[in-house]
């Protein structure tokens, strides 16, 4: 089995706070992936140097085995990575439609084109009408995302990243702010989705982390403290003291 | 999976709707056809003129501030090019008797808009903001001043001017009367505006809005904003450059005011107050500004200042512009509610105007003492005499200005609850607003 | 201490809060529970004056309704809204001072202390807020809001996108605070903290007031728990 | 060769200072409230023109006083009554609505004192060669100029970084509501920024008005010029707008003092280009583009440096 | 009762507003002149202002406008580059609309090339053009030989450039010995301080200044000499305008600014001292465009002569027109290029006698007249090959 993401010997600091220390980590093709940490730990960090966000100060960044680190965002995502942000990032002005549509343009092919009417493309229409369906806003098709509920815009967050058709999926938090009940539906939607796909994931809520994740790796201080499945992971008396507390046990 | 499609997207206009659509543009082009037999005096027809060259130009703008989020100062720098290359060829074409005829000439002018943005776009549109903001008006300068310097191209001062009647000849048309530049701009002016009006509908006119609501999610589904602001830019550049290449065939000269902070702060002006968040926005901003700033002047003496007021009213009454005032009402109209609004909006407008009028009376007394008294003081306002030195005239004033003021404060709460109401009826029968 | 009757408040027509009735009394903690969207967030948003209330609310024996938002902080209300608002252009320190209402009295919440029980916020008091992650903004908001030395605190969702050990730590920094005397109306999702912390408890559904009572009470109604609350 | 070179660093020096006095209020406008005031020239305008008439009826003084004072509250007044409407539809509309008031306030002045240039003169106290060198007077106004300028430098550095106003103010740019829920009243303090920030135009504007010409124009002359400091010098960075204004100052001053061209340098061009515009570049001297500097400083700095000399701020 | 419009197309906003309202009230007094007498062919008279804010696109429009208002005269003079658009406009429009003529009078415009290669049959221009009254200036320099070095700053635009190259050409041939120690051109009513250049003009070394500058481009010039105490010669077309004396007499510049034009108020000439006393009893100015009183003047003499208000046959009735000037003396109407020759005189600026009844903006300064030039000798030939109605 292949990789999808492989970091080796990565390293991020601003000015002289180092905040990802040489962390190497490994995602296989088709894993489901959790990052859990303390608040502050680096997770997001981590996921803006694999986005191409950021920059690694050191260490190189793989997707599929090619280097990526040092490509644009775009770039990056062009070669088949999604993300979505742990503050949502929609655009705002825009309607659902349009929204997931943005998201679908460019992985159809459709680039920069001006010749094209955007409104008569099947295979664009199609998509975007799919996973407005997955993401249960149908309803809501033509309302500008910036007047959406919270946990609707949370849903089309992950609409937005998935909608591009990437292999590879990084989400940040998407069920902060969720109910329970929310939360679970969106467990349920993510799990669909990324059905076949390459999943790294950044949670808070244990239930939605042992849930859905096939793999567990524990970042603190910007280093890996700790990487297994969930069991081993529950068990390890490190992650206990420096991130479950004595509750989630 | 079609099926899913089908009901789950927007559902393609029905065949009434298409009818609808196209019959929109065929109806705008038998306007424009007919403008000149309702209109027949040498004056409209120049303000026709001058109004679909500023509807071209501040549609360009739009695809700059309201489709991508860029805030020009320097847009006139496109213009003016586009302009100054058209005279030339323009002079060039007669001297060489080249078989280029006119109507074919202002796609020069856009060439050279398109041409100046493909060489200036890269380095100004890296950066959206406050930043492109700045650049442009940096740019803007820069071009500007140097036509004064580049005196055997731009003409110093007094710009160079051309003959458009030198040009080869199509169906003996020779283009010397106004009437013949009206429907050479009106033809433009509707093939701009459809060709702009489509671009709106393709993918890159999609991903502007994207980048205008969101640059940095952008990069995140696979765009390079840059390249998204640059493609705009070129784009508006182009249109920019057509809009300055017929002013240039109406006037037929070039000078370096085309270029300056003058014109591109007009645009700016024109399209925000027609109403950037719409398609047709920049189209009523256009008419409006150009009117004003023709008619205005002959109305009263003092009319830069009306201008400045009404700006600022507008700005403050109507934040999405003239269109999205209108826009306000749609909901109300489908939902059938406009009735309810429209009562109120009657007796709201009596005193507002009773304001309105005693404010420029009193004004254009005052301005009659501090600027003309020991003239004859029997003069004309907006068409109106009056004379300014009748004390009457000036206790009617003052009444009007307080008085309608007062009771237009009142009037004006009641407008707020009928659209209250209204509203609210339309969005209980579903209708958003 | 705060007594809010019959509160109401719209966005735009549609009708959020249908009658809000809720009371705290000095030192109280009190928590406001019940499902997304039912108007928990709107009823805080209107105390503070950010939604236009209409209705009564009483702050130590004042209307307070309809006041500026200024001037109802200085009577002594503070707030922590939903989304954080820090300022991400100033550092955490500038985000702290700005907490302070005025710097020529100061409270009982110090700069020192807040750093001290929060290391994270220490190591980074010179950094600019925007660039913190999750977890730390949180707590800045807390503790900015402190800094005003308010008598009443109310918090809406200080928990969201924490780690669970930090969770547990926000509880002890709720209890702290409680024990210096400061009155706290909380909103949360998670009952496992509102029940530890809480000495009363309201669950709102629809816009209303569902149900008032202990923990214990709430613990013992089932009824009530799976109707207004979870599954 | 040495007297032009003293004469132009004194007056390059000059001018900067005197931009610098009326964009230190657009800096203090700009960096703090992020509004893009394009009536700031018009209000130091109106700072001279008050102070024309005031000194008319109590002396240059108290004009010196009540004038910026004046403008101060009419500035204050916009921000009430205008801006504050306006500023929740975003920059853009602030900027228009500036315009506007640009326009309007041109007209009242052209009303009230007429299209030609007042007779404002320099006080009679002030109104002697300071010294003299190269057998040129200095008049002792212009070093009153200069000294206000440096004084209003000083005075704004230490109450920006010692006040909190400035803090509250940033931070009320991005979450309005959020300051006023920590007990800041937001709206007066807006009111209060603005109001320093055009009284100090006035203040530029009596003390320029008997140094140059006070004349319905004058605002339109100089409007872009001070966007063009305020950024090149940094956003928010008053020691830029500092830097930034004696830069530009004696970048300009110096190119108007230079004739050198392509012409000078390489020769005249072969008369078979006489009538191309390479002639034109090749004949143009360093005097004639002195008034287009400032741009290209701004396009260079905005592409280089975008955060400007001393800024922080991305723009 | 039809009247007689005029339509006066100057700045009324912008940076030549103060000038253009001068113009515009010089008018207006002129148009009330002619209307107690009668008016023109026994119709009144009107002035319609036209705002064009010294912007040339911008005349074009209002001159369409003013044609649109069935305005068949249209009157111009701040800015040669308004000029050079306005006439060409005029002969376009008149070719492409026969029958519907329009007359361009210009009156200040005085760049040589409206009369020469550029010169319109619909185009009179009653000021004497640059290169005219640069030949007179230098006819008198020529005898100042305290003259050794001179300094040129102008205008950088159409008019400072023919100052300039008229100015040179004319020294170099007159007073060989003279140095050229500086040549400068400056933007176009854009200079707020003029500290700078005069630094330079200083640093040159130069005793004399030859300038072409106008309006607040003047002014401002001549307060900065003031303030640096700068002690020159000024050779000027229009020191006379708004806030020049001011500023001469700021500059303690007794009788040291010299001015070259078509006449001054101080001439030993009554009537135009009575027009001059009328028109200061009037407005706070003094006459600054004696020729706009010719033009009006011999607007009505040529409707008379022609019978008629026809724009062609007026314009018939222009050519080679024989009239006595405002200011004493005969002038004509050059037929081969519509230029209007008058008697041009140098004045200076200064201490007054009792032979000057007239000071300047309140200053106590009035103009002494120090040189006439006869209409004979100021007849330069011109390149003009005019295209005239069949
Ligand atoms: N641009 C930056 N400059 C300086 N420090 C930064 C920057 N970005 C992040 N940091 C710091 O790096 C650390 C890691 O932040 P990050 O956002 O990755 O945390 P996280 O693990 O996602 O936490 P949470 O779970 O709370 O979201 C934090 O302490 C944060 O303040
Ligand atoms: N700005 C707004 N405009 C219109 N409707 C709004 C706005 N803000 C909130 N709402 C609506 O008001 C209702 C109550 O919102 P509120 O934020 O008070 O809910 P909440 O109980 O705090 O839930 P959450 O768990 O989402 O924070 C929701 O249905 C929401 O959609
Ligand atoms: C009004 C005049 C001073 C105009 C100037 N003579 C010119 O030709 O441009
Ligand atoms: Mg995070
Ligand atoms: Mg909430």
């Amino acid at each position: 089995m292949s990789t999808a993401i492989e970091l080796r010997g990565v390293e991020k600091s601003f000015g002289n706070t180092s905040v990802i220390r040489n962390v190497n980590l490994a995602v296989a093709q088709g894993e489901r992936h959790a990052l859990i940490g303390p608040n502050g730990a680096g997770k997001s960090t981590l996921f803006n140097l694999i986005s191409g966000y950021m920059l690694p100060t050191t260490g190189s960044i793989l997707l599929r085995d090619e280097v990526v680190s040092g490509l644009a965002p775009y770039q990056i995502n062009r070669r088949g990575l999604s993300r979505s942000f742990q503050v949502t990032n929609v655009f705002a002005n825009m309607s659902v439609w349009e929204n997931l549509r943005c998201a679908v343009l460019w992985a159809t092919g459709h680039r920069y084109a001006f010749w094209k009417n955007v409104d008569r493309l099947p295979e664009v229409r199609e998509r975007t009408a799919r996973i407005l369906e997955d993401i249960n806003l149908t309803a809501r098709r033509d309302v500008p995302a910036g007047l959406l509920t919270y946990a609707e815009q949370r849903a089309l967050e992950i609409g937005i990243t998935i909608a591009g058709g990437a292999d590879v999926i990084l989400l940040d938090e998407p069920t902060a702010g969720m109910s329970h009940a929310e939360t679970e539906r969106a467990v349920a939607l993510i799990r669909r989705l990324t059905e076949g796909r390459t999943l790294l994931i950044v949670e808070h809520d244990m239930s939605v982390v042992f849930g859905l994740a096939d793999k567990i790796s524990v970042l603190v201080y910007g280093q890996i403290i700790a990487s297994g499945v969930p069991e081993e992971i529950r068990g390890n008396p490190k992650v206990r003291e420096a991130y479950l507390g004595e509750e989630a046990a | 999976m079609t099926e899913t499609t089908s009901s789950v997207a927007p559902p393609y206009p029905t065949a009434a709707e298409k009818l609808k659509f196209y019959g929109l543009w065929v109806g705008a082009a038998v306007v424009l056809l007919l403008l000149p037999k309702l209109f027949s005096s040498g004056g409209s027809l120049t303000t026709f003129s001058l109004i679909g060259i500023s509807i071209i130009f501040s549609l360009s703008y739009n695809i700059l501030l309201g489709q991508t989020g860029m805030l020009s100062f320097g847009h006139a720098v496109y213009y003016g090019l586009g302009g100054f290359l058209v005279i030339h060829a323009i002079n060039i074409i007669g001297a060489n008797k080249l078989p280029i005829p006119l109507p074919l000439v202002p796609l020069i002018g856009g060439l050279t808009g398109l041409l100046f943005a493909v060489l200036l776009g890269w380095v100004s549109t890296q950066r959206s903001g406050t930043a492109f903001a700045m650049i442009s008006l940096g740019v803007a300068e820069l071009v500007a001043s140097s036509a004064l310097i580049l005196r055997t191209f731009f003409g110093g001062e007094a710009g160079i001017s051309a003959n458009r009647t030198k040009v080869f000849r199509l169906f003996d048309w020779n283009f010397g009367p106004q009437i013949q530049i009206y429907y050479l701009v009106a033809a433009w002016t509707l093939i701009a505006v459809i060709a702009m009006y489509a671009l709106t509908r393709t993918p890159l006119g999609r991903m502007c809005n994207a980048v205008r609501d969101n640059p940095e999610r952008v990069q995140f589904v696979g765009y390079d904003p840059h390249v998204v602001r640059y493609l705009a830019f070129c784009f508006s550049g182009f249109f920019a450059g057509i809009a300055g290449a017929l002013a240039a065939i109406n006037f037929e000269i070039a000078n370096s005011a085309y270029l300056g902070a003058v014109q591109s702060g007009t645009v700016l002006f024109a399209t925000y107050i027609g109403g950037v968040g719409f398609f047709i926005g920049p189209i009523v901003g256009a008419i409006f500004v150009t009117i004003l700033s023709l008619g205005l002047s002959d109305l009263t003496q003092v009319w830069q200042l009306y201008f400045g007021l009404i700006f600022i009213a507008v700005v403050l009454f109507a934040p999405g512009g003239i269109t999205g005032l209108l826009m306000m009402h749609r909901p109300l109209l489908k939902a059938g509610t406009f009735g309810k609004v429209l009562p109120s909006y009657l007796i709201a407008f009596v005193p507002t105007l009773a304001m309105l009028i005693g404010l420029i009376l009193g004004t254009e007394i005052i301005v009659y003492y501090a600027v003309h008294s020991g003239d004859d003081s029997h003069i004309k306002a907006f068409g109106v005499p009056f004379d300014a030195a009748n004390r009457y005239v000036w206790a009617m004033a003052a009444i009007l200005l307080v008085g309608g003021y007062w009771v237009a404060r009142k009037t004006w709460t009641f407008v707020g609850h009928a659209w209250d109401d209204a509203t609210s009826v339309a969005r209980e029968k579903g209708i958003a607003a | 201490m705060l007594e809010v009757r019959d509160l109401h408040a719209y966005y735009g027509k549609s009708h959020i809060l249908q009658g809000v009735d809720i009371k705290i009394d000095a030192g109280e903690v009190v928590s406001l529970l019940g499902r997304n969207g039912v108007g928990r967030s709107t009823t805080v948003k209107a105390i503070m004056g950010e939604v236009p209330p209409q209705g009564t609310i009483l702050f130590k024996g004042s209307n307070i309704a309809g006041l500026p938002s200024y001037k109802i902080a200085h009577l002594g209300l503070g707030y922590v809204p939903e989304h954080r608002d820090i300022f991400p252009g100033l550092t955490v320190r500038q985000n702290l001072m700005l907490g302070i209402k005025d710097p020529r009295k100061p409270g009982k919440w110090r700069l020192e202390d807040m750093l001290q029980m929060f290391p994270n916020l220490a190591a980074r008091a010179d950094t600019a807020a925007g660039v913190m992650s999750g977890g730390e903004k949180q707590m800045l908001t807390i503790c900015r809001t402190l800094m005003g030395d308010p008598e009443l605190v109310m918090i809406d969702e200080p928990t969201e996108g924490l780690a669970p050990l930090i969770v547990h730590q926000v509880g002890d920094l709720l209890a702290e605070i409680a024990r210096r005397g400061v009155a706290i109306l909380l909103v949360e999702q998670k009952l496992s903290i509102a029940m530890r912390i809480s000495h009363r408890l309201y669950v709102m559904g629809h816009g209303r007031i569902v149900f008032e009572g202990t923990p214990a009470d709430l613990r013992d109604n089932d009824a009530i728990r799976k109707e207004w609350l979870e599954v | 060769m040495l007297e032009l070179i003293v004469m132009s660093t004194l007056n390059g020096v000059l001018y900067g200072m005197l931009l610098f006095l009326m964009a230190s209020g657009l800096t203090v406008i700009f960096s703090m409230l992020g509004v893009l005031n394009f009536a700031h020239a018009s209000f130091y305008m109106l700072g001279a023109f008050f102070g024309f008439q005031i000194s008319r009826w109590f002396g240059f003084w108290p004009a010196l006083l009540i004038a910026p004072l004046l403008a101060g509250a009419l500035g204050a007044a916009v921000e009430r009554y205008g801006l504050r409407r306006v500023h929740k539809n975003g920059h853009v509309a602030e900027l228009l609505f500036t315009f506007g008031l640009a326009f309007a306030i041109e007209e009242v002045v052209q009303i009230i004192w007429g299209k030609s240039p007042v007779d404002f003169r320099v006080p009679s106290s002030l109104d002697f060669p300071a010294f003299t060198i190269f057998s040129t007077n200095y008049p002792a106004y212009k070093m009153f100029m200069l000294l206000v300028s440096i004084v209003i430098f000083a005075v704004l550095l230490i109450t920006l970084k010692k006040t909190r106003i400035g803090l509250i103010v940033q931070a009320a740019l991005t979450h309005p509501h959020m300051v006023g829920h920590l007990g800041h009243n937001v709206g007066r303090i807006f009111m209060l920024v603005f109001g320093v920030g055009t009284a100090l135009a006035a203040v530029a504007g009596v003390i320029a008005g008997p140094a140059l010409v006070t004349q319905a124009n004058m605002a339109g002359l100089l409007g872009p010029i001070l966007f063009v400091v305020v950024v090149v010098g940094g956003l928010g960075s008053l020691p830029g707008a500092f830097a930034a204004s004696l830069l530009i100052g004696l970048v300009q001053t110096f190119a108007v003092s230079m004739n050198g061209s392509l012409s000078g340098a390489f020769g005249p061009l072969s008369p078979d280009y006489a009538a191309t515009w390479l002639a034109d570049i090749w004949n143009v001297t360093i005097a004639q583009i002195a008034p287009i500097m400032p741009y290209v400083l701004l396009v260079l700095i905005l592409i280089f440096r975008p955060m400007g000399l001393l800024g922080t701020r991305d723009t | 009762q039809e009247t007689v419009k005029i339509a006066y197309i100057d700045p009324l906003s912008g940076g030549g507003a103060s000038i253009g309202e001068i113009g515009l009230k010089t008018f207006q007094f002129l148009a009330e002149e002619l209307n107690a007498k009668g008016g023109v062919l026994g119709k009144k008279v009107e002035i319609v202002a036209f705002d064009n804010k010294t912007n040339p696109q911008e005349s074009l429009i209002q001159a369409q406008k003013a044609i649109d208002q069935g305005i068949r005269i249209l009157t111009q003079g701040n800015g040669s580059s308004v000029a050079g658009a306005l006439s060409d406009f005029v002969t376009k429009y008149n070719e492409r609309n026969p029958g519907k003529e329009v007359l361009y009078f210009n009156y200040a415009a005085v760049d040589p090339v409206l009369t020469n290669d550029k010169c319109s049959f619909w185009h009179f221009r009653w000021d004497a053009n640059s290169d005219i009254k640069m030949e007179a200036l230098t006819n008198y320099m020529k005898t100042a030989t305290a003259i050794k070095n001179v300094y040129l700053i102008n205008q950088d635009y159409s008019f400072g450039h023919s100052v300039r190259t008229a100015a040179k050409s004319m020294l170099a041939a007159k007073r060989p010995d003279i140095k050229i120690v500086g040549d400068e051109l400056h933007p176009l009513l854009k200079i707020t301080d003029f500290a700078p250049y005069i630094a330079k003009i200083k640093a040159s070394g130069a005793d004399t200044v030859v300038t072409g500058n106008w309006g607040q481009d003047f002014a401002l010039l001549l307060k900065a000499a003031a303030d640096a105490g700068l002690k020159v010669s000024w050779y000027t077309y229009y020191a006379g305008g708004t806030g020049g004396p001011t500023a001469v007499k700021q500059a303690n510049l007794n009788h040291q600014v010299f001015q070259v034009g078509e006449g001054i108020a101080n001439l030993d000439n009554k009537p135009s001292q009575e027009f001059e006393k009328a028109l200061r009893a009037k407005y706070d100015f003094s006459l600054f465009y004696p020729r706009a009183v010719n033009q009006m003047r011999m607007l009505a003499a040529a409707a008379d002569k022609a019978k008629s208000i026809d724009p062609v046959k007026v314009a018939l009735a222009l050519e080679g027109m024989e009239f006595d000037v405002f200011n004493g003396g005969k002038g004509s109407m050059r037929k081969d290029d519509h230029q209007f020759f008058q008697p041009i005189y140098i004045s200076s600026l200064g201490d007054r006698t009792e032979k000057e009844p007239f000071d300047e903006e309140k200053t106590g300064w009035g103009w002494k007249l120090i040189a006439k030039i006869d209409t004979a000798q100021t007849m330069l030939p011109t390149t003009c090959k005019m295209e005239r109605p069949k």
